[in-house]
């Protein structure tokens, strides 16, 4: 009894330095407790997050004043995951020993089979940074995406190339980047591209510069981009002399969220179609099953491509149109297991309770058939957005000067031999992507369900 | 067993000996060959020509594509030929011509040794027979309002026919002879409505130079030579047109030489094709010369947007159009200024201009109103925001890019372009019932001086004045400069016209492109020019030696 | 076996005219007018008129409907309105290309795919089975476009050892017999390729999984218990049983095939049905839209009846009367 | 009778991700020609692998003979190379499965799957083959045979498919028959009805047979002598009416305890209780003792060596 107390008291003490070190540093706290591999998994993307706001620090503050809605959008992001890490560790660290001694529910036993399948995790972590990098784009792409600088002398540029752009200090102390104009004799006349850091965040006075070819070497040496400034054009220009990652890191919202968002309106369809089916069976199924055969007998692509290119291509009505070719697997699916589910006790005592039959699909049948329709939705991520690259690549997409992964690697094909990087790069992004989503997928359907695994 | 083995190796060894000796014997046949070179031996080989796409159709009067008006330029004969002046005319079918007193009949007389491949003359009675169907309004000839001032076309005898005008004016030999002469005995029963499916379309009967051979849909169209020509027969023996849809391999099988001449290389790749060519490390070679076209972009009058005068100006002045010509044309074009392509007669150089020049630009906008009040980093002006969207058709890759790059040189003004792109067939629709804000297209000129259809306010509603551009003084200018026969006059009269325009700005002039075009230096006689790629293919002549089929 | 193909067939037909009749109405109710084609300023409002009419696009809807129901019925097609011709002549030319190419794809899917599958599955765990799990992977997760467009890249433009487009070299109609078989072949080498190698992947994949199934089964231990060679008894009892599963696939994969030819074909230039769909829904082409749809509909009905068929020949437990 | 199989001390172990499972860890048994051995124990005790290590068919990796020698006829089988394994399978030493229902191919007649054992070992043609086939199927029993070669295994019932499967396996004239739970998966009338055959073919072929079951009721009516078996170990072993009559081990006492006897009336049968116990982690000790109803101290500490209870009646527990 004696020892079990001291214990007891030693574990307080322990635990109230472990809440004031999470305060400080999330992640610490459950760390100092013997829990090493979670205290590390929210210390270290913390500690990143954190380093990033830190470095973007003006950019970031700047966010909630100016009217840029990306920008804004990318600072709350950043905050919410930093508030969340630190809340999340916080609370496990002050639930730490309440964890303790309950049994293995099933969702843990999930968890730890997810957590031993190695690449399934790197998978879930790359789709998250993915989706983290898509959030965080004005903040990390070194140039705005649209934005063209000297077309003539910046245009396919390769790799790593780093331009030799001017920066002349206006009186007033900002720094531009400029443009030659014109040369008479030693005078060379500038126009401002832009402004460093900033984009194309909006119109600049131009105020012509003329300046005589000597200054401008020595401005332009002294301000000389070194290797972490942004300047470098990291994989390459187009033709406009776009920088590549930047539109790469643009262009990933475009995937992403078609990919997400068309799958979501996809299975949550699919789910209501196959459970009514399911549920309701006869003529209504019969009427369900017959329209799904029909809509599978159909090359999906041609059918995508007819309904897209025929209503002008909006994001909108890609991502309608690849949710309304994609539901019919889920509703299938959903159809087999609530038949089987049907049978089941509980759904007859539902039953014999009164429940109503809504009532009874949604809160009794469906919870029990998540698995698999959780797992197919993550699987099939990852083909959606190879479908709605493969019409961004076919100009279906949507419209410059927006950037989609698709529609680069259409540019690139003017001129892939010259210039490989346009197309070479933003198809490795979709590999990645779709690696990725197909790894998770994969752990996650050997971890929920090990009897759907092939 | 050691003997067989050793035999078996032998022979294949002879074989390998034989097979290296072939090219070797053929090498110096052909040397041989080449030191007893007569005019003769023109007459042989083929000439390759690779294009982008399919032609729709092998029938003048119905055919839309650019591929097939080449294919039917050799197939088909028209009364008179344009002269490399783009301004007088030499005989073709009909021998000479001769104006009527009052100037209001035409009469061409036809030469009399001139058949269809299938053996029939070509008569006057052909020539009144594709009059007629030129002008049939269910055939609906794109070129159909060339004929609207010909009242009537009378036969007089076979070789012998008239042209009957409501008015004089003075491209009455144009408009006459433009259109290729159809065969009426092949022709005549087809309804009007079949015209546009009938089989004639894909089996063309002819009178020109060459006559179609073969015709793989998506694939290939051969033409051979004529051997009832009347000019006698071509010097080449085949012309085969490839279809190849993607330009980059098109541009490689014409570096690789399995193609030897593609029209319209793309202006990236010109200079070091040129380059090579110099060299030596290639043997194509590189043709340029003006074209008719010019590109621009036009800005729809009835938005209010663009109802001022000085807000065009101001565009035009905001966007660098020799940045943007070097961006997309690797220099390869040139500035356009005018309505009137400077390659006629009637161009006036010395109109007002508007250079880049942003800072101004933007100081005229304000002046106009246009200035960011709200601070989110676009102008405004009645709480309206200065953003339109910017339409060009899809697939042409120059105006998809001019899109682009505009977009981007008019947001650092402030002014926020949505580019968009569409299909071409919904864009020519969209344009016609003016429905765009603006647009980056382009006219292709005919070598007629006329700036009725384009610019004339009546052009509006009908025709392909899409800006809605309307000025009574250009008006009351067109319609005078367009009757008036002598040339120094109109020249003063046109002048105006276009001085007016530009200074309206109802389109940003944007370039005047070369035609750039590649060709096997094998080839030896061959022409090509501001009229077409193929002048005179029937002349165009490869020495003997250095044919490859 | 005959009546089951037939009543196959006689379940599809009401399949096949609710698809048609779905495109039909999408397509007619799509904005955008298919006389927009002719429309020109010189054209007069009366001729056009008059050319609707000759196109039948006057009619309301439903009495357009009915008509080209009852055309479709006779195998009229209707004419292509870009091309001016029929649509039946415009689909003979390019369905054999794209059965070729299909066809192929198929081959290289079914003998890669059971190859690479059989091999991994045998090597279970070592590193022969990781490298194939981990590249059928990469493969199954590549857009075909890019991978085409790297191909392009690697082997004709930088290696120049393979075509980069179409389905013949330039000048094959001037070659010999066996150059243009050759000149066929390497034309076929990557459109092949990058139209099979993604479902090759899963059916690599998928026959790993399968074989490896099978393997645990209580007859491949009986038939080891026989004293037949472990050659024997993978090849001869594992893969007959592996197989079955895979047919319903490669059934499946048909759709998969004949919309990836749409890809493909733009990219290789091939003159094949997936390049006309492409080129007729751009153009608004709407006979040729409809029928490509049909067609490819009926394709993927008759390919899964096949599979049906295959099916049932080799799993003897399946039996249609 | 002389001595056909003699297994010493086999040791079949199974390494996996979570430890290794000595499945089978030092069994000793021998066969006469003729005779029927019993093998006897719960699920799990290691009396399949022991006769899958026989036929070396344990699946590797994870499955490992670690030790011990099968001598067949004076032949170490476990120094055979693989391909003179292969002769002896299926051809001197034959094996029955408990589930005719998935031990028959799907997808090949059963005329096929005979004839492809006796093409393999008699090297006769194709048509000897068959029929070699039908008349072993008519010597199992099975009316009409020479329709049924020619039928699959789903057109035929499931004791029409131990029939075929016994077929199978006696085709080439075994000397040894393994019969792992043979009758388990079927009716009890055709339990009975299987046996008697195996019995009649017993006598027939003069060959010997290893029964494998968890029924010692099947024991008691075939077999000569038997093993008993619990968690890799063999815990009694000795003449069948020995060890009914004198059972040494208390686990065999269990199992005595558990078979239904029309001549006693009792309320329920006995059942051992606790369960078999992990092949990872087995108790330290004799490894019954958890389950033991007369465990001592003593049997926690050392496994018990087998000892002779009588002449040719071994044990395996200190308590007998």
């Amino acid at each position: 009894m004696f020892v079990m107390n001291r214990k007891a008291e030693e574990s307080k003490g322990k635990r109230a330095r472990a809440v004031w070190a999470s305060l400080f540093f999330p992640g610490t706290g459950l760390m100092a407790l013997g829990e090493r591999r979670l205290g590390l998994w929210l210390l270290i993307p913390y500690a990143s997050f954190l380093v990033f706001t830190i470095y973007h620090w003006s950019s970031v503050t700047a966010a909630f004043t100016t009217g840029d809605l990306e920008r804004l959008v990318a600072a709350l992001f950043l905050s919410f995951v930093l508030a969340g890490f630190w809340f999340y560790s916080l609370v496990k660290t002050l639930r730490w020993d309440k964890d303790e001694g309950t049994g293995m529910s099933h969702w843990q036993i999930t968890k730890s089979q997810f957590r031993k399948n190695k690449p399934a995790v790197a998978g879930m972590l790359v789709v998250l940074s993915l989706y983290a990098v898509a959030f965080l784009g004005p903040f990390l792409a070194p140039f705005h995406p649209n934005a063209q600088e000297d077309i003539v002398r910046s245009r396919y540029l390769p790799p790593l190339a780093e331009l030799f752009t001017p920066v002349v200090t206006l009186k007033d102390g900002r720094r531009i980047w400029v443009r030659q104009v014109r040369e008479v004799g030693e005078e060379i006349s500038y126009v401002p591209i832009s402004e460093p850091s900033s984009g194309d965040g909006g119109p600049l006075v131009p105020e012509a510069i003329t300046v005589t070819r000597d200054q401008v070497q020595k401005i332009a040496k002294t301000l000389r981009p070194r290797w972490w400034n942004q300047k470098v054009h990291w994989l390459g220009t187009d033709k406009f002399g776009r920088d590549i990652l930047s539109r790469i890191i643009y262009g990933s919202r475009i995937s992403l969220s078609i990919g997400f968002v068309a799958v979501g309106i996809a299975i949550t369809f699919g789910t209501f179609v196959g459970a009514i089916a399911g549920y309701y069976g006869g003529r209504v199924d019969d009427v369900i099953m017959r329209l799904v055969d029909m809509i599978l007998a159909f090359p999906r692509l041609f059918l995508v491509l007819t309904l897209i290119a025929l209503f002008t291509p909006k994001i909108w009505l890609i991502i309608a149109v690849l949710g309304a070719t994609g539901w019919m697997g889920t509703a299938r699916l959903v159809r087999g297991q609530i038949l089987s589910l049907k049978e089941q006790e509980f759904v007859q005592a539902a039953h014999a309770l009164g429940l109503s039959i809504p009532r009874i699909i949604f809160r009794h049948i469906l919870p029990n058939a998540m698995a698999p329709i959780i797992v197919t939705a993550t699987l099939r991520v990852g083909t959606t957005i190879l479908v709605a690259a493969a019409l961004s690549f076919l100009g279906l997409g949507v419209q410059p000067p927006t950037a989609s992964w698709g529609n680069i690697i259409n540019q690139g094909r003017d001129n892939l031999l010259g210039a490989w990087w346009i197309a070479t790069f933003p198809g490795l992004a979709i590999v990645l992507t779709v690696v990725a989503y197909n790894l998770f997928g994969d752990g996650l359907r050997d971890a929920l369900d090990p009897r759907l695994r092939d | 067993m050691r003997l067989t083995k050793g035999r078996e190796n032998s022979r294949a060894l002879l074989i390998c000996v034989f097979l290296f000796l072939l090219p070797l014997a053929c090498g110096e046949k052909k040397e041989q060959s080449a030191d007893r070179s007569n005019p003769d031996d023109r007459y042989g080989g083929t000439l390759v020509v690779g294009g982008i796409g399919d032609v729709d159709a092998l029938n003048p009067l119905v055919s839309s594509t650019r591929n097939a008006s080449d294919v039917e330029g050799m197939l088909f004969l028209t009364l008179t030929e344009i002269n490399p002046d783009l301004d007088s005319y030499s005989p073709s079918l009909a021998k000479s011509w001769e104006f009527s007193e009052d100037h209001l009949r035409l009469t061409f007389h036809l030469r009399n040794d001139v058949t269809w491949t299938d053996g029939v003359k070509t008569t006057a009675h052909d020539v009144k027979f594709s009059f007629e169907k030129q002008t049939d309004p269910l055939i609906a000839w794109s070129a159909i309002r060339w004929k609207q001032f010909i009242e009537d076309v009378e036969v007089v005898d076979d070789t012998t026919v008239t042209f009957v005008f409501k008015e004089v004016y003075p491209y009455q030999l144009m408009d006459a002879a433009v259109g290729y002469i159809l065969p009426k005995h092949l022709l005549e029963d087809l309804p009007s409505e079949k015209w546009r499916t009938c089989d004639f379309n894909r089996q063309p009967v002819g009178n020109g130079p060459f006559k179609l051979k073969k015709w793989i849909s998506q694939q290939t169209i051969e033409l051979v030579a004529n051997e009832r020509y009347y000019a006698g027969r071509p010097c080449l023996d085949r012309i085969v047109f490839r279809i190849i849809p993607d330009q980059t391999s098109l541009l490689a099988q014409l570096k690789s030489g399995d193609v030897d001449l593609m029209e319209s290389i793309s202006p990236k790749d010109v200079a070091s094709m040129s380059e090579d060519f110099r060299m030596g490390k290639s043997d194509v070679r590189i043709v340029r010369y003006p074209s008719r076209a010019y590109g621009y972009i036009g800005w729809n009058l009835r938005n209010p947007l663009f109802g001022s005068k000085k807000v065009r100006q101001a565009l035009t002045m905001a966007i660098d159009r020799e940045n943007l010509i070097e961006a997309v044309y690797f220099g390869l074009a040139r500035l356009c200024h005018s309505p009137i392509s400077p390659i006629l007669w009637a161009y006036n150089p010395d109109m007002p201009d508007f250079p880049y020049d942003p800072r101004r630009a933007e100081q005229m906008l304000a002046e106009e109103g246009w200035i960011d009040r709200d601070r989110d980093g676009w102008l405004d002006k009645d709480g309206r925001r200065f953003e339109f969207t910017l339409k060009t058709n899809q697939g042409n890759r120059i105006r998809e890019d001019i899109t682009v790059i505009v977009q981007d040189q008019l947001a650092k003004l402030g002014i926020k372009v949505n580019p968009r792109l569409i299909e071409w067939t919904v864009f020519s629709d969209q344009t016609n019932r003016k429905e765009f804000e603006a647009i980056v297209a382009g006219w292709s000129v005919g070598l007629k001086v006329d700036l009725t259809t384009i610019w004339h306010s009546q052009s509006i509603n009908d025709k392909f004045n899409y800006v809605s551009y309307s000025n009574p003084r250009v008006d009351a200018l067109i319609e005078v400069a367009k009757r008036e026969m002598d040339r120094s006059k109109a020249k003063l009269l046109w002048d105006e016209a276009q001085s007016l325009i530009v200074e309206d700005q109802p389109y940003t002039f944007l370039y005047i492109p070369e035609q750039v075009n590649g060709i096997h230096k094998r080839f030896r006689n061959v022409q090509m020019d501001t009229r077409g790629t193929f002048i005179h293919p029937e002349q165009w002549w490869v020495p003997k030696d250095e044919r490859k089929y | 076996m005959w009546t089951y193909i037939l009543r196959r067939i006689f379940i599809a037909i009401p399949l096949i005219i609710g698809l048609a009749t779905v495109t039909f109405f999408i397509i007619h109710l799509a904005p955008g007018d298919p006389m927009a084609l002719y429309r020109n300023p010189e054209i007069s409002p009366e001729v056009m008129e008059l050319m609707r009419k000759n196109l039948g696009l006057d009619q309301p809807l439903h009495i357009q409907y009915v008509r080209w129901l009852t055309s479709m019925a006779r195998g009229n097609f209707g004419i292509s309105f870009t091309a001016h011709r029929p649509v039946a002549d415009i689909l003979k030319e390019a369905i054999p290309n794209t059965l070729q190419l299909t066809f192929l794809a198929l081959l290289l899917n079914l003998i890669a795919g059971i190859v690479i599958g059989v091999i991994a599955a045998i090597k279970q765990y070592s590193a022969v089975d990781h490298t194939i799990t981990v590249s059928a992977l990469f493969i199954y997760s590549m857009p075909s476009f890019w991978l085409g467009l790297m191909m392009i890249l690697l082997f004709s433009l930088l290696l120049g050892w393979l075509p980069a487009s179409q389905m013949q070299s330039i000048n094959a109609d001037l070659f010999g017999f066996w150059h243009r078989l050759w000149d066929r072949i390497t034309h076929l080498i990557m459109p092949v390729f990058v139209l099979g190698i993604a479902t090759a992947a899963g059916t690599a994949r998928f026959m790993r999984g399968s074989l490896l199934e099978v393997i645990r089964q209580d007859y491949i231990r009986t038939a080891r218990a026989k004293g037949l060679s472990e050659r024997t008894v993978i090849f001869k009892h594992g893969l007959r049983n592996a197989l079955i599963p895979i047919v319903t696939l490669t059934g499946l994969s048909i759709p998969f095939l004949l919309g990836g030819s749409v890809i493909t074909e733009t990219i290789f230039a091939w003159p094949g049905m997936g390049r006309v769909a492409v080129g007729a829904i751009f153009a608004r082409d709407y006979p040729v839209v409809l029928a490509v749809n049909l067609i490819a509909a009926v394709m993927v009905v008759l390919g899964s009846l096949l599979a049906d068929i295959t099916y049932s020949l080799l799993d003897p437990r399946i039996r249609y009367d | 009778m002389g001595q056909l199989l003699e297994v010493f001390d086999l040791k079949t172990y199974f390494f996996m991700d979570e430890g290794t499972a000595k499945a089978v860890d030092g069994v000793s048994f021998e066969v006469d020609k003729g005779e029927t051995l019993g093998l006897v124990g719960e699920s799990g005790c290691g009396k399949s692998v022991s006769a899958l290590s026989i036929m070396r068919l344990i699946p590797h990796p994870p499955g490992k003979i670690v030790d011990g020698r099968i001598t067949l006829d004076g032949k170490n089988l476990l120094e055979l190379e693989e391909e003179e394994m292969r002769e002896i399978r299926g051809n001197e030493i034959s094996m029955i499965f408990q589930e005719p229902m998935t031990s028959l191919n799907p997808v090949f007649t059963c005329g096929n799957q005979i004839e492809e054992a006796i093409i393999l070992h008699q090297k006769v043609s194709k048509k000897e083959a068959r029929e070699r086939a039908i008349e072993m199927l008519r010597l199992v029993g099975i009316p009409a045979p020479e329709q049924r070669v020619r039928e699959y295994p789903h057109q035929l019932s499931g004791g029409m498919r131990q029939r075929v499967m016994i077929a199978m396996a006696l085709s080439c004239n075994p000397s040894l028959l393994l019969a792992d739970e043979p009758t388990t998966a079927l009716d009890v009338t055709i339990q009975a009805q299987i046996l008697e055959l195996l019995a009649h073919l017993q006598r027939e072929l003069h060959m010997a047979v290893i029964m494998i079951t968890h029924d010692l009721g099947v024991i008691a009516e075939v077999a000569d002598r038997v093993a008993v078996m619990y968690a890799g170990k063999i815990v009694e072993y000795g003449e069948v009416h020995d060890i009914f009559k004198k059972p040494g081990h208390p686990y065999t006492q269990g199992l005595l305890q558990s078979i239904p006897k029309l001549t006693e009336f009792r309320d329920r049968l006995a059942v051992i209780p606790g369960i078999v116990p992990n092949p990872l982690a087995f108790p330290r000790g004799c490894k019954f003792h958890p389950r033991c109803p007369v465990a001592v101290d003593m049997c926690q500490e050392a496994e018990p060596e087998l000892r002779a209870l009588a002449s040719g009646h071994w044990v395996r527990c200190i308590r007998a």
